[in-house]
């Protein structure tokens, strides 16, 4: 549509017969340090209360001032909170990438930009609206120190006069915010109406993009993925964390230090739990294997960097056979990577962590309720299994704003395992750590500290007897690995189940996991409108429960979605299902960025030759 | 023998706690005969056992090393924790803030914590972590046969090996810099001071660092090591002669006037300095500096309370801990309520 | 035969029908630091010069003195090397393991003790020849520290006297051990030979074991696989090695301390090279990391738990392509383990060492002389691909005593790879570190002090472009990482191929690697004699060159022998054969002891259902 | 202009390398305005240019951090290493015993070196690997958005960070007890004398530690932190006045005799230490750790020349290295002869 005439359009979307409602992506072109978060997160939040489902995501660089960021709010009146390739308006608050910036912009796009910055003479095809940022600030005059901060105010205020988003909703959406101090909402608030009005008397509408109040946000809620990790945790029990800095967990860490102090403190206001930024990821992870050993509640979070260099502990904790909880926020790798983009490459490496035969467990959330209920779910599986429990997440799931129902407290009491007591003790007589007294391979522990002449054990990462007493006899070892795979086995099927969605005749299976699904359940939509069904396959951890292998093998083709360089879940399902290894199909993409609808789409259809 | 004489001999050796010392033994040492480690078990046991305390309210911590398997050769009634090479530190840190009704005794070797443990050693008395620190230093990696460690004396030749071109770390001066209240050196050879000064490490609120040389008699004592025997034996140049008194116990110790310091430790019990040679105040940071600089590689032995000082709060009280250990809360302690929640869920909408 | 009667034979073969020559294990058990390795040495050293082909094995606690330790030599008239299930000469040293250690002898065997020791009355179908130890020490009254050490040499003179190994033989040996010094030489012969002549007086031969001199030995080399690894290191340049202590690597950095001073000095007696001991793993990968980027041909050593410690540095060096070589000597994991036990047990780990998506080069030596090889050729191998080489030995081949054919002098020049001096800068006017400018993946590096003003780059392992400037871009990180797996495409052909060998009819086909293939070569005769032809290929590398995945395709089925528990070859050999992944069976056995030929042949004949 | 002209000027900003000040400069910076590292970079930038060094003979190392970052912003002609959090001693170790004949200049954060590298810094001073060391200390880890670092001020408060309960680890303290022959302590807001220190710790043999408090406006920077450029205006208190005065050059300085003192080093530069308040002497180790431990935390900064012994030997010379860089041997240096195997192998019949 380059050739498209721009005409006046009407205000009101009834009276526009090209009105696109509700369904867009709006991308702010800021650089980094200059505080645009308050004014995106206005703006997100006064769309969200105004019953519109939105998703946001911050693309910022591993810097800590003046590069270029970009913060996208997708409205979809369907729903989706994928990212999208295309976007249809621009707030061009850089000159320093304005012209790329534009060339990202649809054909009859929009584009706000500040009237002090030169806007590149390319794009007859999308309207521009110039803003007078410098006279409303000079105007209201904030203190200097605030200036380039409240400047972002101002784009809140015309786009949304210009798009009808209500100023009653920036309001609360700043009220919020500040949690009620009048001062700074009052200040901004009298940027964004001064705004607002200007646009209102100064520029005429020329652009179809309109929002709408609806319902379909009613009870929901809107936050982060590490925020609803680390309230799953603590309504998990969580009393021990160690961790050390490191993009993209720390905001996990943050939100415990955040909520903790609330929720867990005695009569006395005494803390019940402990939160110690460590020295480094080594002693993050001993740290916690140790609070773990002596029966606390224990995990840590961290990222790539931080995964290597708990390796050791972890191969420790999983032959010792101690209940701990590690976050994986994953960020792009090989090594330091890009500390600030999303990956899903770390599947590998986790699974076996750890020198000699190691198989960790791990879980894959896929949203922020399972965020939430793998928080807590991760402890009492770590204690059942008395083995590490991962949880991997990433980047976009971790540090990106997502609507979700609201969390479901946990609906069944702590597993704390398997434990003696000094009665116990008493009754039994007995006491030997690592004896499979019930089959399952899952054997009994004492807590030091337990007050019996029987419960102390001496434990150790060496090879030993089931009494925990160092042993090199042959099949002391062989017996005791073979116990800890009857556990990993027990383990196995009781794990969170995938989620398996179905249409009938559907021939092909997508097969996914984690923050890929917004893309892949969009994906299967476009599919659909492309006349192609297809059944779909969330994995929710591994090792794979039975249905996983049974999803291939009920489909011709499955491909494996992910976002990794080596297709590392493809090759995890090439090992679990041996029979039906030629079934399955790469379908991976590694760029930093979370993955799109239409690059799912695109390439399956590619692949199936459509 | 009738069991009322059996009774009657075995409450005779029973502590205030009704245990005799054969309950504070471990398995059987598998340590090379005469290794300083093997004598520093038995002055733990014998310190444990004289204060009475249960061996259930002990937790034995290790790293990896001959030193750090010591703690299955004492006390088997007390929970163990043999974890990695150089990372005791971070585990006892742990287990400690877990359960800190626990008494945490933490053995480590020169390369384990001078080494590879370096940095977590540090840091662990930096936050004054509520622990007895026991560094059994020989200068070697004794289980790995006998390579240098950081704290080998400069130009010591050893045969296989060859010679160590670095100036050693000190492990008192390490802990000093770090601001530990609790500073001791001593002598697998001087049994009686290893004992009083466990006992003294024991009542002290945070982070006791214990420095105690221990000959390793297959790498790494020969006469001309100073972490030999022989060496030891010669050149140990003890601070005061140092005696721990139990809270309330009259103090036995002939009174010579000026020849006696006492310090009061924060349970009530009493350190007992008598004088030897010159005067050294262990409450004076400076002064403890500064002997460490100057007898360092000086050719003598120093031993004894080097440090004391109990301003620092420990790591649980920074941390404003529940008296209830973490490990020992109720699920409803453990749980936020329900209402919380759903608070909490208003507040993202 | 627990039946035979037992009567008196010649002491000379020839008049012996029962006799059994060249053909024994023989087991001498003591308790470590009582000094026996001399004696051991000086047996297994005699028989090697008496031309017959031995294997010595070393089984040792993790401990330094008072424990069982059990020294095996192997005679084999065949060549047969790998460890036997049956012992059928027995040394008995240690009383704490008497009884135990007699259970283990075949009926019919032999059983040297100590008279002073209590011989347990069972076993009446072995032959039992008591050694007055103690006499014989009384009688040359050593120094007393060196008593326990000496009486060892009483099995010495015994054990020859009974078996016909000549003395000179057992004096040529104590005279390369002790490099020519008369007088231990002379002290240890005088009980040795007080000790043969005793026997020759006092005993008389009941048993049918006996040594005769062959030629089978001529100008074959006997050694530990680590020193075999040092050396090859050596003869590959290399320049720099930083290490840390630990079981079972130690000895290939004390080689290299042992030797290096020797062949690396200058004119002026200054050293060409640096040993470092590190303050740990970590700065142990560092260390060897920092000279391999500055351009020293630069390696480091260690074991499981260093190789968990590494992972981040490792991570570091395979994105920013830095040539580094790892010896990983493999011993019983997880976690700490059995130190002092070998394994198989690190492929998985190892390949994928490193969060984020990481793909490591490993070289799998079967042998002393590819101990030696893969050690210089490693370096030619890290420096052309610009990617770390991990050696997987294990303790098996590092700490035991082989039988190897004379080390051959590299045949190839060394490879220092791609790299531009100031010279080639001038020509060619510009450089970018990172761009592939021969299509093969694998770009040019300049070294550090590389005199030139263009030479110059920022090495990192954050996201990059092709000159090596920090990018964010997705197009960079996705070209960046299609290079590297274009480069490792190169290489993966250009690796060590496989060693195969065939029999006419053969449909069923072992795989294997590393120290087990002594077990498996006589496995095959054995199933030979079973009737069941099979035919071998030996994995020498991985990634896998093309063979490997024709030779799965080739037979019906085939056997993955390998030394842990989870089946990691077997793993690694399904991702890299999906379409035959079903014609692949595990066969694996972890319990810390070398293979027998005995268990592979009877699992394999089990498995096929005879 | 007419290229003459151009010459002359350039000529007229030449050193004695032929190169201008440009030549020593490296990518635009991505760090903060105002950030101290900016400025410690600048320095670097013109220290390297006045003493003339090819920027081809320097290797920049680094750890992670957004002091570690810096490297990247100066001397882009010289090649650089920026590997990982905390283990830059390690990187440098390897780096310089490779190639003996560039010189090696570090750059470290307080939380790269103090917190995950302590350890690794510690023993590379230990082994005194022949560098420059500088650590550029704000109190909090930059990078990841203002968390305390091991260095930060006790009981500080930062906002969305809580307070901080713990002593700082003194960088300088650290060096000193490990032996470190060249310790100095400076000010990103004192420029010139950040200058000097980095001229004399460039002709510094083994390994030489900067510790430069180097403020974080965006995280570190309100008035009462001791990290900030008000609190380091206000309270720096330089030991003396240094100035780095090259080989065979006149001393230029005014004699006032009994305010001046001259250390010569090895390569025959000379410091030239003009006398302040107090005399302070920065070769005797003990007064040095006497002012170190009185002054921590006493609500000064104390800059200048801490320490400065050649004594100890740098590692090279300890390993006996030949001249000729490892990196640059030739394959006959490299790979011993045939002869040689046959030999060996003779040995192992
Ligand atoms: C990560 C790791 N590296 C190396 C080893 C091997 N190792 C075992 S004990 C030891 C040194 C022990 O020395 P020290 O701490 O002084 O104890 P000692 O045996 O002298 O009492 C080493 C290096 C290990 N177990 N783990
Ligand atoms: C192993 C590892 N852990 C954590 C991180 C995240 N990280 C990046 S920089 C940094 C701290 C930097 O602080 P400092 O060294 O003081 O440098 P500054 O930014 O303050 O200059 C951390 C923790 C990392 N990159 N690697
Ligand atoms: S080797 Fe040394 S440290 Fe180890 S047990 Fe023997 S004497 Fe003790
Ligand atoms: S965050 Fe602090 S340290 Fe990092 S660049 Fe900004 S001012 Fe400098
Ligand atoms: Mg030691
Ligand atoms: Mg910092």
């Amino acid at each position: 549509m380059a050739e498209k005439q721009l005409t006046l359009v009407a205000s009101n979307p009834e009276d526009d017969p090209e009105a696109v409602i509700n369904d867009f992506s709006m991308v702010v072109a800021t650089v980094n340090g200059s505080g645009s978060q308050t004014s995106n997160m206005a703006l997100i939040r006064a769309l969200f209360s105004m019953g519109i489902p939105i998703s946001g995501k911050n693309l910022f660089p591993s810097n800590i001032q003046g590069l270029p960021t970009w913060f996208t709010i997708r409205a979809s009146q369907e729903g989706y909170t994928a990212r999208r390739e295309t976007t249809e308006i621009l707030v061009a608050m850089n000159h320093a990438t304005f012209l790329e910036d534009l060339e990202g912009l649809v054909g009859g796009g929009v584009c706000f930009y500040p009237d002090h910055i030169a806007k590149p003479d390319l794009r007859d095809d999308v309207v521009f609206y110039p803003m007078p940022v410098r006279e409303i600030i000079k105007a209201n005059d904030p203190p200097r120190e605030l200036r380039d901060y409240m400047s972002n105010m101002v784009y809140v205020g015309v786009v949304s006069q210009m798009i009808g988003i209500e100023i009653e909703a920036i309001r609360g959406a700043l009220e919020s915010h500040f949690k009620g101090r009048e001062k700074p909402i009052n200040m901004n608030m009298s940027i964004i109406e001064d705004s607002a009005n200007w646009a209102s008397e100064n520029l005429v509408k020329e652009d179809h993009y309109y929002v709408q109040a609806g319902d379909q946000t009613d009870d929901l809620i809107l936050l982060d993925g590490n925020t609803a990790a680390a309230l799953g945790a603590i309504y998990g029990g969580l009393s021990f964390t160690a961790w050390y800095p490191i993009t993209p967990a720390s905001s996990l860490s943050d939100a415990l230090k955040g909520y903790l102090p609330r929720l867990r403190r005695d009569e006395e206001g005494k803390q019940t739990y402990a939160v110690i930024q460590a020295e480094d990821e080594l002693a993050a992870a001993g740290m916690t294997v140790g609070a773990a050993w002596a029966g606390a509640r224990a995990m840590t979070s961290t990222s790539g960097p931080g995964i290597s260099l708990m390796a050791e502990f972890v191969g420790l904790a999983f032959f010792a056979e101690i209940p701990i909880v590690i976050w994986d926020v994953q960020r792009m790798g090989p090594s330091t990577g890009l500390p600030t983009r999303t990956s899903q490459g770390d599947l590998l490496f986790v699974r076996f962590l750890g020198h000699g035969d190691t198989q960790q467990i791990m879980l894959l959330p896929g949203n922020l309720e399972e965020c939430f209920e793998f928080g807590w779910r991760a402890f009492d599986l770590a204690e059942r299994y008395q083995t590490p429990i991962f949880v991997l997440s990433d980047l976009d799931l971790g540090m990106n704003l997502w609507m979700s129902a609201q969390f479901r407290y946990p609906d069944e009491p702590m597993d704390r395992g398997k434990m003696l007591s000094a009665e116990d003790l008493d009754e039994i007589g007995e006491f030997a750590r690592y004896r499979d007294v019930d089959g399952d391979g899952i054997a009994y522990r004492t807590l030091p500290g337990t007050d019996h002449p029987k419960a102390a054990y001496f434990t150790r990462g060496t090879g030993h007897d089931d009494a925990a007493v160092y042993s090199e006899r042959p099949e002391h070892y062989v017996e005791n690995m073979e116990r800890i795979a009857r556990k990993l086995e027990t383990a196995r099927v009781n794990l969170p189940a995938p989620v398996i969605s179905t249409q009938d005749g559907a021939r092909i299976g997508l097969i996914g996991f984690g923050s890929s699904d917004p893309a892949i359940v969009e994906a299967i939509d476009r599919l659909k409108d492309e006349g192609m069904l297809v059944d779909y396959l969330r994995i929710r951890a591994v090792p794979f429960s039975d249905e996983v292998p049974q999803f291939i093998d009920a489909h011709e083709r499955s491909y494996v979605i992910e976002m990794n360089t080596d297709g590392q879940m493809y090759q995890l399902l090439q090992l679990a299902a041996p029979e039906n290894a030629l079934k399955l199909s790469k379908l991976n993409l590694n760029n930093g960025l979370p993955l799109s609808a239409r690059w799912i789409t695109e390439s399956v259809l590619k692949q199936e030759g459509r | 023998m009738s069991t009322e004489v059996k009774d009657k001999l075995s409450s005779a050796n029973q502590n205030s706690v009704g245990l005799t010392k054969a309950d504070y033994k471990g398995r059987e040492t598998t340590l090379c005969q005469g290794c300083g480690h093997n004598s520093i078990s038995s002055q733990i046991i014998a310190a444990m056992y004289e204060m009475s305390i249960p061996p259930e309210r002990i937790v034995k911590m290790s790293g990896i090393g001959c030193s750090s398997k010591s703690p299955a050769y004492f006390m088997s009634r007390s929970h163990g924790f043999n974890a990695l090479h150089g990372r005791m530190p971070t585990t006892s840190t742990g287990a400690v803030m877990a359960n800190t009704s626990l008494k945490a005794i933490g053995v480590s070797g020169d390369g384990d914590t001078a080494s590879i443990g370096l940095s977590h050693f540090i840091h662990l008395v930096r936050r004054n972590v509520p622990m007895v620190y026991i560094v059994e230093n020989n200068g070697v990696y004794g289980l790995t046969k006998g390579q240098f460690s950081a704290t080998a004396d400069k130009d010591q030749e050893l045969k296989k090996i060859g010679i160590n071109p670095f100036m050693p770390v000190d492990i008192c001066m390490e802990a000093l810099t770090a601001n530990a209240g609790f500073v001791a050196r001593s002598f697998a050879g001087d049994p009686k001071q290893v004992k009083e000064l466990l006992k003294a490490a024991l009542s002290f609120k945070g982070t006791a660092v214990l420095d105690i040389i221990s000959p390793c008699v297959t790498f790494n004592n020969r006469d001309e090591s100073t972490k030999s025997y022989a060496w030891g034996k010669k050149f140990e140049a003890p601070l005061h002669d140092v005696t721990w008194v139990p809270k309330r116990e009259e103090i036995m110790i002939e009174m010579e006037p000026g020849k006696l310091a006492e310090v009061e430790m924060h349970d009530g019990s009493m350190l007992v300095l008598k004088k030897l040679e010159q005067d050294y105040d262990p409450t004076d940071r400076m002064e403890a500096l500064n002997m460490l600089a100057e007898t360092c590689c000086g050719g003598i032995l120093v031993t004894g309370l080097i440090y004391l000082s109990e301003e620092q709060p420990p790591l649980n009280e920074v941390e404003n801990l529940v008296s209830t250990p973490l490990a020992r809360l109720t699920q409803d302690q453990m749980r936020p309520s329900e209402e919380s929640l759903l608070e909490l869920m208003q507040s993202f909408r």
